[in-house]
């Protein structure tokens, strides 16, 4: 018998497929095309996801709440060599399942509820929910998979869906180009995930996150430590394809070809969160290098991304450079160790930039599908809601104070700081301080929207006349704010975007309930693997201790630590240092206990030295992570103010003064022509290659082969022909011939043989009497 | 000159040859069915006069009694040969041996 | 007689003999053909005579030229019209033949002159053989005579058969 | 039972010799008639079949109970051969889990292809009664467990698809007709050579003299010793694994030898691409796993690597020469050389996962490749070219024609849900999983990627976008203002019509459902697989030297 939960979350999951279902087939035969029929499924949908998310997170508050459940999907029977071998598929809930479920289906619902109001009158209406439908289900897929088949099987719908839902214009070739290339990018970034898959099943011939984590733990793994190393950095690939972090992400901004709610879902909440969450499942078997190819990922996405953000015209393709700055956060949060505030920064990132999206969804729509932020101003006056949502998403998107942003930004923030001390410093600075440094661009460009979008004066008269791209008479219309179907969801997001819903305390995201219910998983990448991290595990702590000479608890506590390392060999260097990290938690932990949880928001105990270090210098960075972001954002923002509001600095003018830097971030460092220019046209090139080989080459061969075999058939036929039936009719002219030679002897006279007769005779009586004498 | 002188089975034998020769030739070169006959008759003749001349020399009398025989066939022979000859006649028109190569082709 | 009479007359009848023969064969005209082989035959009948053999020199005369010889001019006169001239008789192959003549002829004359020795008895026939051809006819020879008799007549009564008109025939059919 | 189902449709081209050629209607209602009785007796045998008994070889006492069902064994031919010994040819029938789903595949393929036949007009009476010799020869050939009537069937199969090709192809034909003729021949001509040799080194344990039968070769304990294939014969069962090798890679077919399909296909018309590629494909791989692979186990074992690297260069050769074409034809028919590919490798990867891998992915790749043709002759039908630059934004006036084209191409580019990708994953996942294969495993993994490539990449130039400039069809404006498609001499809708609906609909819903769900194909066939597998591993073999 299934727990209740379960039953729930198959439903939640399969509501959606059956809104696709029916929407897909009956869209035009069910009036409005259906979509009250999607709006409602989905309606459905989160109001059981969100009872999920009740005796979940709100019932039974317990961080270590796991549920389980799975079937056999395939049975390979008793395979030799292996045993009996199921491959299970199967549905797991804990805390981090239970939010998620919530925040997606909240997120598409919302969508849904928006998208009846942006997409109504489209050819395709009913098409659009269906499209909506799947995608929904194969999210939720993602999100409640046990094992790594499923969870791959629902990545790649995730892909389709994407893929859809981007080409859904797709009479607008960009739209289809941008489609393809989404997939394609993301199907580079699959086949290093399902190769890590691969080597995780060829070790253990399981799927299942469970079983494999018992394995490694269990030291079961039995190829070199390399190869687990490279099983997470490919399956890190997946992400980095999902996620569109720093190799691969230049689909997304050309995602934003796709209508905006779908750019809303899809490339900002939830499809593109995928990649971290799938990150955070496999955490626990990172290696060390693993995790640290990861933060530098996250830091040089965060970085460039938001360089590339800052000279964007298109309202959406600012946001979608912003969103993948944000990964890059979060990516980077998840390799520096900070694993729960990654994904709380996942979550909160996904409401307010949802409502970032909707709400230039929602300009767009009013400016008649005007996308270009030169030719907006002024819209605050006339779109109220819409200006005041948006601008709260802003500030949470900032990482101004009192936003849910600012709490999970700083927590990454401060996980980086913490990780850099631990690493010994050096190039590993480089990740919070690109991590800082993004943060000011973030400030600065989202100023820069919203000065450009909301205030001074409208400028759609400026814009020239050869832009006017299909829409003749669009930008004369009188802009006005938009209906109540896309300003409801706006409203919600937007209130979640405050810290309040989070956390009590607006500084210290770890005091809420999220950091408390998703807290970082042990590592089970057994010890001796990372018996070379062990020293800077202790060098680390002594470089702590090092920096913060206040405590003197502490630091006695690091003394401790280096002095047991120094000491004694490497289990009981684990058990020492895991003491000495809770016993400074502890005490760290002491002036901040003033809520109810407080005492426990400080993560569980770790018995790997370097977590432990991580989690403890986190901990320590997380008041000067305040401090620097804070000073960073202001600086962001006054530099925007400067610029836009002031204008102090000439955007023009400065942009011409250093126009190679500007030309380079404009055109997003150059990425798409180099794909272009090495692996499309290096692929082209080479399967025409291969097809020219396959025609004149191979097939020239088969050809020159059946040639030869023709030639020599016809000098054989030649010699049948003309020398062998050659003496044959020789043969016969000559009997002809001779024939008629004869004939004239036959003259059929009696005298003529009766002197024939006489003359042999006569010739050989002649010649007997010769013989005789 | 005694082979002259005193006739001898020789002298026979000649004529008989020189007969046969001839007769042969009549046959061999004639056109005329008649004359071919009369070639043929030759032929016998000289035969008859080998016949004779032997039998008279070692005095025996077998080559008289073929001779005679010999000269009864010839009579049947010359019978049936001239009936042969006219019914030719009738048939071609012609006593022409040569002009009748119906046998050719 | 003596022996040279004897031998002239040999000569005299030899040469007949032959250049009768020879004119047989070698003149263009049928009727003399015919006319110069009555001389053949009777010089052949004289060299029997030498020979010894009077009953088949008879013999001769009567069925060669009262006989064949008849019936031979029959058979000019038949084929040939009497009244228009062209009794000739043209000759062909006339090279083999002459070839066949000489070879033949001399290769016999040849041959008989000057490798056969015959063996020549004393007791040659001498005189009449007729009371001889009686005794021989009825005791020894009388199958070949009974034989030889019946054929002439079958050649006869074929002779007729054939040489007849197709009246009968018609008178048959009648 | 396996009698009926093979030669029904010769009983159905006999009554279609006395039907007058005139009555084109009648003639086509009994192939698909007889078809369905095919179908039927196939899911017949399905519910009847036992998926517990291993088949591949006999018993241990030489008896097949509990190994291979619905057999039917007869002596058929015994020749006195003198000093030779008897030639002992049996009629010899029987499925296991690896013909069980071929058969299913070719019921299925038939009546497809039935269907899709309606369209030939060309001497129809011909057509038909060549197609059913073609469909016994199939069936024949997968039931088949004498390698003599085995091999009489493979022959047979060639004479039909010959005319096929060369009477009812496209202007090319005779061409194309020929070359697959002589490839096909070429390979036929070798495996006598090696069946006669087996046939004289294998012994029935049952009666103890010789025996073509395929399951006595694939026990290695009958092979005499001191025979010409015996055990110590080392380098006849080299050279005979090699050419049975390269005659079935032929029929694959396999990289150096694969020039023969895409002119095939080309000229082909649609059905018969359907079944060549649907069906005539698997029968290499079949024959690999059948015959080759257990009748020389060691060889099997020593070239598992060159076998691996051959698939490889399949996959990847295949979809980079797909990506170049500009006949739609051509490019599935490269695709399905790309697909084969991944056959190829599953069998290298020799173990369970790999081979239910290239099992089933024969299996769907049957269905989805006859999809594809399908649709491919679907817009040839209407356009009369398959150039794909001259379509363009299809996709807004023909909707349920790119529907079912975007569920064909996505199940072929192993879209996670679409059978395609369950085989696909489980060739990668047992190649990977050996050791020797892991590399090619890695190498051939990007695949994928191209496959991608090339299909989206020819959906999105013919369906995506906007009408081309020069495409082969107009827009014609209706009253109210929609645009519609209008082909040149094309009276039909526009859109799929009814015919071709219950041709393709099918096919993709067990695309679907078995992408969901596989049990239902791979529940027969493992069982097998883990006996061959246990029959060509090198365990077997140590205990037979």
């Amino acid at each position: 018998m299934m727990h209740s939960l379960i039953q729930l979350s198959i439903i939640v999951l399969l509501l959606p497929l059956l809104s696709f279902v029916l929407l897909i087939f009956f869209n035009r035969r069910l009036p409005r095309n259906g979509d009250f029929l999607a709006v409602g499924i989905l309606g459905a949908t989160f109001a059981i996801s969100a009872w999920i998310f009740w005796d979940v997170i709100v019932i039974g508050y317990d961080p270590s709440f796991k549920l389980a459940w799975s079937f056999n999907w395939i049975d390979f029977g008793d395979v030799p060599g292996v045993g009996p071998l199921q491959i299970k598929m199967g549905i797991m809930i804990d805390n981090l399942t239970a939010i998620m479920l919530a925040m997606v289906s909240l997120i598409s619902f919302l969508v849904h509820v928006y998208s009846t109001g942006y997409m109504s009158g489209d050819k395709y209406y009913g098409r659009y929910f269906a499209y909506l439908g799947i995608f929904t289900f194969s999210m939720l897929g993602i999100v409640l998979s046990d094992n790594l088949f499923s969870i791959y099987i629902f990545w790649e719908l995730v892909g389709l869906s994407s893929y859809l839902l981007i080409g859904f214009f797709f009479e607008k070739d960009s739209a289809a180009d941008a489609q393809k290339k989404a997939f394609l990018t993301n199907r580079v970034g699959d086949i290093g995930m399902w190769l890590g898959i691969l080597i995780l099943y060829s070790q253990f011939h399981t799927f299942g996150f469970e079983e494999i984590y018992e394995h490694i733990k269990a030291g079961d793994f039995h190829m070199s430590q390399a190869w687990l190393t490279a099983a997470g950095i490919l399956l890190f690939m997946g992400c980095v394809g999902k996620s569109a972090q720093f190799p691969l992400h230049v689909w997304l901004p050309d995602a934003m070809e796709g209508p905006t709610p779908v750019s809303a879902l899809i490339h900002a909440a939830t499809m593109v969160a995928a990649g971290v969450y799938f990150v955070a499942r496999i955490f626990v078997i990172l290696t060390v290098d693993a995790l640290h190819v990861i933060a530098f990922i996250g830091a040089i996405t965060a970085f460039m991304a938001a360089t590339i953000a800052i000279t964007q015209h298109d309202i959406k393709r600012v946001l979608a450079y912003s969103t993948v700055s944000q990964l890059g956060y979060m990516v980077l949060g998840l390799g520096v160790g900070a694993y729960s505030a990654a994904l709380f920064h996942l979550l909160t990132h996904a409401f307010f930039k949802a409502c970032l999206f909707l709400g230039s969804g929602a300009i767009i729509h009013a400016m008649h599908h005007e996308q270009d932020m030169r030719w907006m101003g002024g819209l605050s006056k006339k779109m109220p809601w819409t200006f005041v949502t948006f601008t709260i998403a802003t500030l949470a998107l900032a990482g101004l104070p009192l936003t849910s942003g600012f709490m999970s930004k700083d927590a990454i923030l401060a996980g980086a700081l913490g990780f850099a001390e631990v690493e010994g410093g050096g190039i590993y600075y480089l990740i919070p301080i690109l991590g800082f440094f993004s943060a000011m661009l973030t400030a600065f460009y989202m100023g820069r929207q919203i000065w450009l979008v909301f205030f001074g004066e409208s400028r759609t008269h400026l814009k020239p006349a050869d832009e006017h791209h299909g829409h003749d008479d669009h930008g004369h219309h009188e802009v006005h704010e938009v209906p109540w179907a896309m300003r409801m969801p706006l409203v919600v997001l937007a209130a979640l975007s405050v810290f309040a819903v989070f956390s009590p305390d607006p500084l210290d995201g770890a005091k809420g309930w999220f950091m408390h219910l998703v807290q970082t998983p042990e590592t089970v990448v057994a010890a001796d693997v990372q018996h070379e991290n062990l020293n800077n595990a202790h060098h680390d702590a002594s470089v702590a201790q090092g920096e913060n000479k206040g405590a003197s608890a502490e630091t006695a506590a690091v003394e401790h630590v280096s002095d047991a390392v120094h000491g004694a060999e490497q289990e009981n260097v684990h058990a020492s240092v895991a003491a000495a990290g809770h016993s400074v938690v502890e005490e760290h932990a002491a002036p901040h206990a003033t809520d109810d949880h407080g005492d426990e928001h400080h993560g569980p105990v770790f018995n790997d030295p370097r977590q432990a270090a991580i989690a403890h210098a986190a901990h320590e960075n997380h008041d000067p992570a305040i401090m620097y972001s804070s000073i960073v954002v202001a600086l962001g923002i006054g530099l925007a103010l400067i610029v836009y509001v002031f204008g102090f600095i000439n955007p023009e003018k400065t942009a011409q003064r250093i126009r190679p830097l500007y030309l380079y971030s404009f055109n997003k460092w150059y990425w798409d022509e180099i794909y272009d220019a090495t692996v499309i046209k290096g692929s082209l090139l080479i399967s025409k290659l291969l097809a020219w080989f396959d025609n004149n080459i191979v097939d020239g061969i088969v050809n020159g082969v059946g040639a030869l075999v023709r030639k020599f058939g016809t000098a054989s036929g030649g010699f049948d022909q003309y020398v062998v039936d050659g003496m044959v009719n020789f043969t016969a002219f000559f009997v002809q011939t001779s024939g008629a030679a004869m004939k004239k002897l036959q003259t059929g006279k009696v005298q003529t043989y009766l002197v024939m007769a006489l003359v042999a005779v006569t010739g050989y009586i002649v010649y007997y009497f010769v013989q005789v004498m | 000159m005694d082979f002259f002188n005193t006739i001898g089975l020789n002298h026979y034998l000649v004529i008989s040859a020189i007969l046969f020769g001839l007769g042969l030739f009549a046959i061999v070169t004639r056109k005329n069915a008649i004359v071919v006959l009369m070639g043929v008759e030759l032929v016998l003749n000289a035969a008859n006069i080998n016949l004779l001349a032997f039998s008279k020399y070692n005095g025996g009398m077998e080559g008289v009694m073929f001779g005679l025989f010999v000269i009864v066939l010839a009579a049947a022979e010359a019978a049936i040969a001239l009936a042969i000859v006219i019914n030719m006649y009738k048939t071609f028109n012609t006593v022409d041996v040569s002009s009748i190569d119906s046998m050719k082709e | 007689m003596t022996s040279t009479t004897y031998t002239v007359i040999f000569y005299l009848f030899a040469a007949i003999t032959v250049f009768s023969a020879a004119f047989v064969v070698f003149s263009r005209n049928v009727i003399y053909s015919a006319f110069s082989l009555l001389f053949t035959f009777f010089g052949v009948a004289a060299l029997y005579v030498f020979l010894s053999a009077d009953f088949i020199a008879v013999t001769q005369i009567i069925v060669y030229v009262g006989g064949i010889l008849v019936l031979l001019l029959f058979g000019v006169m038949f084929t040939n019209k009497i009244m228009m001239t062209d009794l000739k008789t043209e000759v062909l192959n006339i090279v083999p033949g002459i070839l066949l003549l000489v070879v033949v002829t001399g290769g016999l004359i040849y041959t008989f002159l000057t490798r056969a020795d015959w063996f020549t008895t004393v007791n040659q026939l001498q005189g009449s053989v007729v009371e001889k051809i009686g005794f021989e006819t009825m005791s020894r020879y009388v199958l070949p005579f009974e034989m030889v008799s019946i054929l002439l007549l079958l050649a006869l009564i074929g002779a007729a058969f054939l040489a007849r008109s197709d009246k009968p025939r018609k008178m048959n059919e009648k | 039972m396996l009698s009926l189902i093979v030669f029904l449709p010769i009983i159905a081209g006999l009554i279609i010799l006395a039907v007058p050629s005139s009555q084109k209607q009648i003639i086509r209602i009994v192939t698909l008639l007889a078809a369905l009785a095919q179908g039927a007796l196939a899911i017949l045998i399905w519910q009847g079949y036992d998926p517990s008994l291993p088949g591949i070889t006999a018993a241990a006492d030489g008896s097949l109970e509990g190994t291979f069902q619905f057999v039917e064994r007869l002596p058929w031919i015994t020749l006195d051969l003198g000093n030779f010994g008897t030639l002992n040819i049996e009629y010899f029938l029987g499925v296991d889990g690896l013909s069980i789903t071929m058969v299913l595949l070719t019921a299925l393929i038939s009546i497809i292809a039935v269907l899709s036949s309606w369209t030939i007009q060309k001497q129809v009476k011909g057509y038909f009664i060549l197609f059913n010799l073609l469909n016994t020869a199939m069936m024949g050939c997968f039931v088949a467990l004498d390698f003599f009537l085995f091999y009489v069937f493979w022959e047979l199969m060639l004479l039909p698809m010959y005319f096929l090709i060369g009477i009812w192809g496209g202007p090319n034909r005779e061409y194309a007709a020929i070359k697959f003729f002589l490839y096909t021949l070429f390979g036929s001509v070798f495996m006598l050579l090696v069946m006669i040799g087996l046939y004289f080194s294998v012994i029935d344990p049952a009666t103890g003299d010789h025996t073509f039968s395929l399951v006595a070769m694939a026990s290695q304990e009958n092979y005499l010793p001191g025979s010409i294939f015996g055990p110590e014969s080392v380098m006849w069962r080299y050279a005979a694994f090699i050419v049975l090798f390269i005659g079935f890679a032929i029929k694959v077919p396999m990289f150096p030898f694969h020039t023969w399909l895409p002119d095939a296909h080309v000229e082909a018309p649609t059905p018969i691409s359907v079944i060549l590629a649907g069906v005539l494909l698997k029968l290499g791989t079949y024959g690999m796993m059948r015959i080759n692979f257990p009748f020389f186990p060691e060889v099997f074992q020593a070239s598992l690597y060159v076998i691996g690297v051959f698939g490889a260069i399949n996959i990847i050769y295949g979809a980079f020469c797909a990506l170049a074409q500009s006949d739609l034809k051509k490019l599935v028919a490269y695709s399905s050389i790309s697909h084969m590919g991944y056959v190829l490798l599953g069998l290298a990867a020799n173990n369970s996962e790999g081979m239910t891998g290239a099992l089933y992915q024969m299996f769907n790749h049957g269905t989805i490749t006859a999809m594809l043709f399908l649709l491919v002759g679907v817009i040839y039908d209407r356009a009369h070219t398959r150039q794909i630059d001259k379509f363009g934004g299809l996709a807004s006036y023909m909707p349920v024609y790119t529907g079912i084209v975007t569920v064909a191409w996505f199940a072929s580019l192993g879209l996670p849900g679409l059978s395609g990708f369950i085989s696909e994953a489980f060739v990668f996942v047992g190649a990977f999983s050996s050791e020797l294969t892991r590399n090619i495993a890695i190498v051939s993994v990007l695949g994928i990627v191209f496959g991608a490539a090339y299909l989206l990449w020819s959906l999105q130039r013919m369906f995506l976008g906007k009408r081309n400039p020069d495409a082969v069809y107009e827009l014609q404006k209706d009253a109210e203002g929609n645009e519609h498609i209008h082909f040149h001499d094309w009276k039909g809708k526009n859109d799929l019509d009814g015919r071709e609906l219950a041709m393709l609909v099918p096919l993709a819903a067990i695309v679907i459902i078995l992408g969901v769900y596989p049990m239902p194909v791979l529940g027969l066939i493992t069982t097998s697989i883990n006996k061959l597998v246990e029959v060509l591993s090198p365990v077997v073999l140590t205990a037979l030297n």
